[in-house]
């Protein structure tokens, strides 16, 4: 008797009161996109041939780029700081400091890369 | 002053799904949310539940979703989220009537970390206590605060996800254990947290230390747990 | 269909009392305890300072000073036979608990660390013992806790969220209790040997109350129902520091750390009260001190409440006025942090109620309604006794707040309750599963739950021209203002009128929620039922006592009585008509004498 | 008073079991690929990175040091990055991430696969990929 225990991923986003729940979902976006990636991008290499070189193609479209680097950026910075409060459990009360740093740093990384990508896809 | 409180609503004998009721009462800033409630039972809607008795944040019976995020109703007071209240059961455990959650495989989790002294060595022989040392003692002091109210449980991420996952909860009651000196059950403990449902589904969302209101470092503790199965040491 | 089970011993609470006695008993009997909470609910849990012993763990202390205390605490009114007895038991206690796994504060020697608390002293000195052994400000807490782990660690049965309604009697002798299933809605009968009750207090008959929702004399009523008498139930400790018009509960630990009450005048006025103790008297004097400031218009803003003051600049001040040091002699010195340390919780409280910051604020504080001396009589075993001989009532026993041994007698002693509920809970515990040995199962009656079926369709039948909510605001101010610190005739009268008007109107309410899982509503009023019932025998028993006495102090009979009053008071329900007796108090080593502090 | 310090042996610490292996695993492969990432990046800038690659190539050799993947580049000579330490760099990132993102997908396999059976039917698929990809990736980094 009662309600499923289900929670919809929607419901999951709006709580409120999260803590970094939002780099929790995107750490595991960006793990998720790269191993798809790199699965389907040895394959298609081992492979060869027409399909191969055409599903390579996609990954040099610069709309891939920007997503792709997003993942490994993302996933790159905040697996650091997940390993640093990790291995030093005491660090773990500077967390949201850390958040704060993490953020700071992949904004800042991260637009300088789209810049430069779309600069060289525009053929700059 | 006005109170507006949206609640939860769901009545296993009647509903097949749950609904919102709004509610509009005479109430202070000083209020707990917990009063608001009690004065909604008592002079508009008496079938309304929810679990309560100490109303000071001390037996743990009252956490439930406060405008989106776990507390407990009678911690948390109308002049600290507004006059416009939305009132819902926590998530991530089955809900019975209204705001009252099935909190049965949440005790079940708590039971399976072995939640007691652990020391099959005779005390003293003067019959005096077991010594130990301030220090030893400050270094779980933080997890004996544990009320086992399930808001951290119930905002966990990954217990969204897998009801299987023991819960932070679970593991705070674990670490109050094996960081006591004078316990001697923590391998028995670490195997059993080392288990696949054990430390490994927590991803370090840290929802829990948010919505602990007890102020405990959940994260933390489970994190110390974690360094414990790796290095072994207990101090 | 009735669902029935059976068991050697049933214990009906899962407080302290409870899981001591279910601990205890499921040693050696088939034994259950049955909650309507989830025992670690229980409020117990809510207790802060600490539990009594004389460990002297710090400076000398010794088992006789402690009895010594408790009863002069109790106004010469506990039976001393029973203080004794627990007295001597304390240490043992205490140290059981530590081996079952409770985390003390810790003296620098690794031992358990120990704070004053009033009314407890080196009876040489006369001033205060450090005897309150404490896990910080959360010793109930983690006394809870540890009863409740290792329950489950003896595999002990609980009925969690089951609601017991009534009990089974059956030729003068316990056959068992009929409960609820909270959420199911269904009824169980328990089918025993022994039943044991340690329901907890019933402090929600007073307005303002450190006591939880819960504490709604389930137990006694349920007893008196069934013409067991209730003992000394004009005796209710109003605690001096309950927060202002919350009455949560600031412990009498941060007095014993070295906190003072100041009144309107920025004055310290308990040494007019109690010269040698001040701050740290009992707590019959301190409220009653507190309330003479607010008469007198010393209250804060001419209003009724005071500051209790754990400053450290104020307490540092006083401290070296007084004299006082700390265990290794040096003078007493606090500072904030000493504060956080020793009342986190407290803190935290006055952090989110009041938005005070007792480290550089003052905590505003009002006498509260906080625990019932009287009870279910028992003897020192637990076993209920039901009248002026002590005749037991074979396979009923009793344990913690809801019964009276006596041992807190006129008013209790800072910890000694956390004592009580340990000592006599593992004895009440002890002795059933040696009663169930002997003794066989009764025959059930053919319908053992009718009567319970009826007490709730009568709930569902009323009028409804009644709402619950409102007519327990009406008993609450009324108990609160007329059967509270203070007490006269004529008060007395209204609220005893008061009540008994109340329990005709309750006649007429009606449960609009007509489903059967989780019907909190019907229980809610099947509790005030109960709470109506006691606080009749409450104001009755008050009325009665023409003297002042500990926690019973009447303007109209300012002194003590020994000559006329020197017993225990009992109320017996017959057939709806109440009666009153009364029972001599066990007078041992120490003789009556006025009580100074 | 004095206190002894408490310390498990390596049996007795819970560190024998899949999962704490794996999260030990998964913390210093993290690590490990930082290390071989910057390595490959400070090769790259030597190697004249800056001037004839852009930044997505350079990001692109420093994730996987594979002669490949400068292929499409200003690069007027690409031998030295097709050198044996290049294609051990790679193989040694190759291995590391692998391992690294197969176990994380049974990581995310688990929140949602409860069942014993379930779950190792999970790790064996797990492993059977982790070294078919291995081996895919070898062949490719020592034949190109
Ligand atoms: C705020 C506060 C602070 C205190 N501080 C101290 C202190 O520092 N030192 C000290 O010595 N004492 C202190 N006390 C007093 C002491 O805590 C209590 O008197 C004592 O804990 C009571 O224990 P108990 O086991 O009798 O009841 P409880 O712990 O209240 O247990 C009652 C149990 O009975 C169950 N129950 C009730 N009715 C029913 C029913 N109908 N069916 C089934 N189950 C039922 C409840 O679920 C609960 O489990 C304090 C009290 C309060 C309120
Ligand atoms: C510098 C590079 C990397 C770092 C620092 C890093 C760090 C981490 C860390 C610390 C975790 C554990 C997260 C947790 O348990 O909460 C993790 C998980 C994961 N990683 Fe990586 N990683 C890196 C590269 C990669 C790569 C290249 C892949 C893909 C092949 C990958 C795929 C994954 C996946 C799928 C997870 C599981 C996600 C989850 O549990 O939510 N990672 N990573
Ligand atoms: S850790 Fe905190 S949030 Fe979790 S159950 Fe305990 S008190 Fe509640
Ligand atoms: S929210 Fe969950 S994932 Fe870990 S840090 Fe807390 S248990
Ligand atoms: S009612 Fe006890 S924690 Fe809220």
């Amino acid at each position: 008797m009662g309600l499923k225990r289900d929670v919809s991923l929607m419901t999951a986003l709006r709580y409120k009161g999260q803590g970094p729940f939002l780099t929790y979902i995107l750490h595991r976006i960006g793990g998720l996109g790269m191993a798809v990636f790199i699965s389907i991008h040895l394959l298609a290499s081992f492979l060869g041939g027409s399909g191969g070189r055409f599903v390579n193609n996609i990954y040099q479209n610069w709309a891939f780029q920007i997503f792709i680097f997003f993942c490994v950026l993302f996933h790159a910075i905040n697996g650091l700081r997940i390993t640093i409060l990790d291995l030093f459990p005491k660090l773990i009360e500077y967390h949201r400091q850390a958040i704060t740093i993490e953020w700071a740093a992949f904004l800042a990384i991260y637009g300088f890369a789209v810049f430069n990508i779309i600069r060289t896809a525009l053929g700059g | 002053m006005e109170i507006t409180i949206k609640i939860f609503r769901y009545d296993p004998e009647k509903d097949t799904r749950g609904h919102y009721e709004t509610y509009v009462v005479e109430g202070d800033t000083n209020d707990r949310v917990l009063d608001v409630l009690e004065l909604v039972k008592g002079k508009t809607d008496g079938s309304l539940a929810f679990r309560r008795s100490c109303a000071h944040g001390i037996c743990g019976s009252d956490a439930m979703r406060i405008n989106g995020r776990n507390h407990l109703a009678c911690k948390t007071l109308v002049r600290d989220v507004g006059t416009n209240i939305t009132v819902e059961p926590v998530l991530g455990l089955k809900v019975q009537k209204d705001l009252i959650v099935d909190m049965g495989p949440f005790f079940d989790n708590y039971k399976m970390m072995l939640p007691y002294l652990i020391n099959e060595n005779p005390p003293p022989a003067d019959g005096k206590e077991r010594l130990q040392s301030p220090e030893q003692r400050a270094r779980f002091d933080e997890t004996t605060k544990c009320i086992l109210c399930a808001a951290c449980t119930t905002s966990c991420p990954s217990y969204w996800a897998n009801g299987d996952y023991y819960g932070p909860a679970a593991i705070v009651t674990a670490h109050r254990f094996i960081f006591d000196s004078r316990d001697e059950g923590a391998s028995q403990r670490l195997h059993i947290l080392s288990e696949t449902d054990g430390t490994a589904r927590c991803h370090t969302a840290y929802n829990c230390t948010e919505a602990c209101p007890r102020d405990i470092k959940i994260t933390k503790a489970i994190g110390e747990v974690k360094m414990a199965m790796v290095t072994g040491k207990l101090d | 269909m009735a669902k029935v089970h059976q068991f050697d011993v049933v214990v009906i609470g899962g407080g302290g009392a409870g899981l001591m006695a279910g601990l205890y008993a499921s040693k050696s009997a088939k034994t259950a305890v049955i909650s309507k909470m989830y025992p670690t609910r229980s409020h117990t849990g809510a207790a802060q300072g600490g539990i009594s012993a004389a460990l002297g763990n710090y400076e000398e202390d010794k088992p006789e000073w402690h009895m010594y205390d408790t009863v002069k605490g109790s106004d010469y009114l506990g039976d001393q036979d029973a203080i004794e007895f627990m007295c001597n038991e304390a240490i043992d206690a205490v140290l059981e608990l530590e081996h079952m796994g409770l985390p003390f504060d810790r003296t620098p020697e690794g031992r358990i660390s120990q704070r004053p608390f009033g009314g407890h002293t080196n009876n040489e000195t006369g001033k205060p013992v450090r005897r309150a052994a404490h896990a910080a400000d959360r010793t109930g807490h983690m006394i809870l806790q540890t009863l409740y782990q290792q329950c489950l660690k003896n595999k002990v049965n609980f009925f969690d969220e089951y609601q017991v309604l009534d009990f089974i009697m059956v030729n003068g002798k316990a056959a068992g209790v009929v409960a609820v299933e909270l959420s199911t809605g269904e009824l169980h009968t328990i089918h025993a040997k022994a039943v044991i009750f340690a329901t907890g207090g019933y402090g929600r008959i007073f307005e303002v109350t450190s006591n939880a929702y819960a504490y709604t004399g389930d137990g006694p009523a349920i007893l008196f129902r069934h013409g067991i008498p209730l003992e000394d139930m004009e005796f209710f400790q109003f605690h001096p520091t309950g927060i202002y018009k919350l009455g949560i509960l600031i412990t009498e630990g941060a007095r014993g750390e070295g906190a003072v009450l100041i009144n309107g005048n920025g004055e310290r006025f308990m040494p007019k009260y109690a010269p040698t103790v001040k701050d740290l008297a009992s707590r019959d004097i301190v409220s009653r001190a507190i309330y003479t400031e607010i008469k007198e218009g010393r209250g804060i803003g001419g209003k009724n409440f005071v500051y209790l003051d754990i400053r450290p600049e104020t307490v540092n001040k006083f401290a070296a006025m007084d004299g006082r040091t700390n265990p290794d002699g040096s003078p007493l010195l606090i500072t904030g942090d000493t504060v956080l340390q020793k009342i986190p919780d407290i803190v935290d409280f006055c952090r989110v109620y009041l938005g005070v910051d007792p480290v550089t604020q003052l905590m505003p504080t009002q006498p509260t309604a906080h625990y019932a001396m009287g009870g279910i009589p028992t003897n020192k075993f637990g076993e209920v006794v039901i009248d002026d001989k002590n005749t037991v009532f074979p396979g009923l026993f009793a344990a913690g707040e809801c019964a009276c041994v006596s041992v807190h007698g006129a008013n209790r002693l800072g910890t000694n309750s956390l004592l009580d509920i340990v000592v006599f809970g593992k004895h009440a515990g002890l002795r059933a599963a040696e009663y169930a040995k002997t003794a066989e199962f009764e025959k059930l009656p053919e319908d053992a739950e009718s009567a319970s079926r009826a007490e709730f369709d009568a709930l569902r039948k009323g009028s409804g021209k009644e709402n619950v909510y409102d007519l327990s605001n009406e008993m609450k101010q009324v108990m609160f203002a007329d059967v509270g610190i203070y007490r006269n005739e004529k008060d007395m009268q209204t609220a005893l009128e008061k009540v008994r008007e109340l329990k005709v109107r309750f006649k007429d309410v009606t449960v609009s929620d007509t489903g059967k899982i989780f019907n909190t509503e019907l229980l809610n009023a099947w509790e005030f039922g109960n709470l109506l019932d006691v606080a009749e025998v409450i104001a009755l028993s008050a009325l009665n006592r023409k003297e002042s006495r500990g926690g019973h102090s009447r303007e109209d009979f300012p002194d003590r009585d020994d000559k006329n009053w020197l017993k225990h008071s009992l109320v017996w329900n017959r057939n709806g008509k109440l009666e009153i007796g009364y029972k001599p108090v066990v007078i041992t080593k120490h003789q009556p004498k006025a009580r100074v502090y | 008073m004095a206190a002894k310090s408490r310390n498990l042996s390596i049996a007795k610490r819970g560190l024998m079991s899949f999962e704490t292996i794996m999260w030990a695993f998964t913390r210093l492969s993290a690590l490990g690929m930082y290390v071989l990432i910057i390595f490959g990046l400070i090769g790259a800038l030597i190697m004249g990175a800056r001037r004839n690659m852009n930044f997505a190539d350079v990001m692109r050799w420093a994730f996987m040091p594979n002669v490949t993947h400068v292929e499409n580049t200003n690069l007027p000579d690409t031998t030295p990055w097709a050198s044996p330490l290049w294609k051990l760099t790679a193989s040694a990132l190759l291995v590391i991430a692998v391992g690294h993102g197969v176990h994380g997908l049974v990581v995310i396999a688990d929140d949602y696969i409860v069942t014993a059976r379930g779950r190792q039917i999970v790790r064996i698929l797990s492993g059977v990929m982790i070294l078919s990809m291995i081996g895919i990736g070898l062949y490719l980094i020592w034949t190109s």
